[in-house]
């Protein structure tokens, strides 16, 4: 009876292959995370929010692989990424622009023993609502004020306990929990991407966006000192143009001791800087009775 | 920074910066063009308030002249 | 900058920067006008105050030293 | 803008920047090119070391930060 | 201000600045040209290496800089 | 700059800025005066406060190496 | 400053700075004239090269970006 094993395909297995084909061709991009402990009530929340904007699938690697062959895609060139567990996202937003976007909302966990805080932790003043007991001492060796009113923990003031970066102190995990407070952040961890026949690993879909804000400036500020230097016909433009025309006038009218009322201060403060300059060469040598600038 | 001046052309032109535009302007300009380096612009300057952005900049000479 | 000097100088002879103006002194100094140039140099300047501006670049060395 | 985008754009791309190329440019992003416009530009960047005036630039932007 | 303006027109214009080319742009400009200012102008820029000039004149932002 | 440094001289022994004044400095030191610049020299200074100019020079150098 | 504005006068005429001419131009600006100072003044000009001096002078907000 044991020959029988000539594997049946399972009906949903077929199915899920089928619905799988079906998303490599109609979305282009398709983005692969490792979901390896990461918790499954997170991995809602992202589904949630990437509503009408892209779909998770969570399904085993095989059937991904066989999905792409019937897809039609080149399988070995997502090969390396099929192990462990995965979650498959399909998108029409390009992969950076699912990075950034996955990027803006943070999802929040419970702190575990060995976590650092990702923000400060703060426990704030007032009823705890946890029944006075060892928990007490808890609270003392967190240096956490408290007093016991009705038989409750009652917390003084809000007390920080680790501030971003720090790690979390382990007794402090259960006293957190109970207080609904989450200061470890997770993110969803994307091995690679694709489109359009193109691979990105993970790590290249890391966005500086300050980076881009400040190339764009330094490009605007670039085009602006060009566009000044060859007197580009915009108002903007002009106006630096001429200041500096109005400076290059002066900084002349200075060198040649040229006197009109718009001159007659850079004409000063030049003779003036000249003067100085050599009083300073000679400072040491003669008493000129002044002070000379350094 | 071929990819940030052509973004900056198609936007003073009133284009939409998106892929296809931003290759076209690109290859005209001789550049070869790398396709990561390409979506990585587009979306991050979907991100970017560019208007915002040269606002500040322009502000600058102003500012250093005040 | 010609076009820039040229305009300053009208404009500290107290005279009109308008295209016959600057096209008599650009020729003056022996620069060839280009039409197109002059209207969209006079259009430019017509958006800027010009006393405005020479005011912060004399006021410059003092906002240095601020 | 849009002419002094695409000059450096070309200047990135160690292009030359003269008409033909600029145009070329221009046209990809959908910029309808005016001829004399074009030669103005261009002939007053021949004017100009780019390179030189760029290094200028990026040097203020630091003043203002000081 | 104007002798200075005229002045640096015809620099940038690669002319030569002597009294005929100054009083020249002066007068297109409708200025009433003073031979003893024009003279001394003319004497006084002769002395002078005017791209030097001009070069630090441009430079002082980058002074700021520091 | 003979007239300047005239006039500073002048300046600094409290002594007027006038025209007979400045005349007997440059003449001392050999210079062959131009009347109508010294009149132009005499007239711009009338009009301003030295003492405040010399103030904002001198502050100049020191407040850049700050 | 009298000695040093003195000198420069003499230095910017090209005449040269020795005791009888400093004397000279400090009288004309009718400044009581200290002999010790006098000579010690014109020892010390004379160990320097004024000319370098003077261009740094104006090189000096420049100098200071460095």
């Amino acid at each position: 009876m044991a020959v029988v094993t000539q594997h049946k395909i399972p009906k949903w297995k077929i199915e899920e292959v089928e619905e799988l084909t079906q998303k490599l061709k109609e979305y282009p991009t398709i983005v692969i995370a490792n979901i390896e402990g990461f918790p499954a009530d997170k991995l809602h929340d992202i589904r949630k929010k990437l509503r009408g904007k892209a779909e998770i699938k969570v399904t085993k690697n095989s059937l991904f692989e066989l999905a792409l062959k019937k897809a039609g895609l080149d399988e070995s060139k997502f090969k390396p990424y099929l192990t462990g567990s995965n979650a498959y996202i399909f998108t029409n937003m390009n992969p950076f622009e699912l990075h950034l976007f996955l990027a803006k909302f943070k999802l929040k966990r419970y702190a575990m023993p060995g976590d650092k805080a990702d923000e400060e932790v703060v426990i704030p003043a007032g009823d705890t609502g946890m029944p006075a007991g060892p928990i007490l001492s808890t609270f003392g060796k967190l240096k956490v004020k408290t007093k016991v009113q009705d038989g409750k923990v009652y917390v003084l003031q809000d007390t920080v306990i680790a501030k971003p970066g720090d790690p979390i102190p382990p007794e402090a995990a259960p006293i957190l929990q109970k207080l609904g407070i989450m200061p470890v952040y997770i993110k969803l961890s994307i091995k690679v991407a694709y489109e359009g026949g193109v691979i990105i690993p993970g790590e290249q879909l890391e966005i500086n966006l300050d980076e881009y804000k400040d190339e764009v400036m330094k490009a605007h500020f670039n085009a602006f000192s060009l566009a000044v230097e060859i007197a580009y016909p915009e108002p903007e433009v002009l106006k630096v143009t001429a200041q500096k025309a109005a400076r290059n006038a002066i900084s002349l009218a200075a060198e040649i001791a040229y006197i009109t009322p718009e001159t007659v201060q850079a004409v000063i403060s030049k003779a003036m800087t000249k003067a100085y300059a050599l009083a300073g060469a000679i400072s040491g040598k003669v008493d000129l009775g002044i002070q000379v600038p350094q | 920074m071929e990819y940030i001046y052509a973004s900056l052309l198609l936007h003073s032109a009133k284009k939409e910066i998106n892929e296809d535009n931003l290759k076209n302007v690109l290859s005209a300009a001789g550049v070869a063009v790398d396709d990561v380096r390409l979506k990585a612009v587009v979306a991050a300057l979907k991100e970017v308030n560019i208007d915002e952005v040269l606002k500040n900049a322009t502000a600058m000479p102003v500012a250093v002249a005040a």
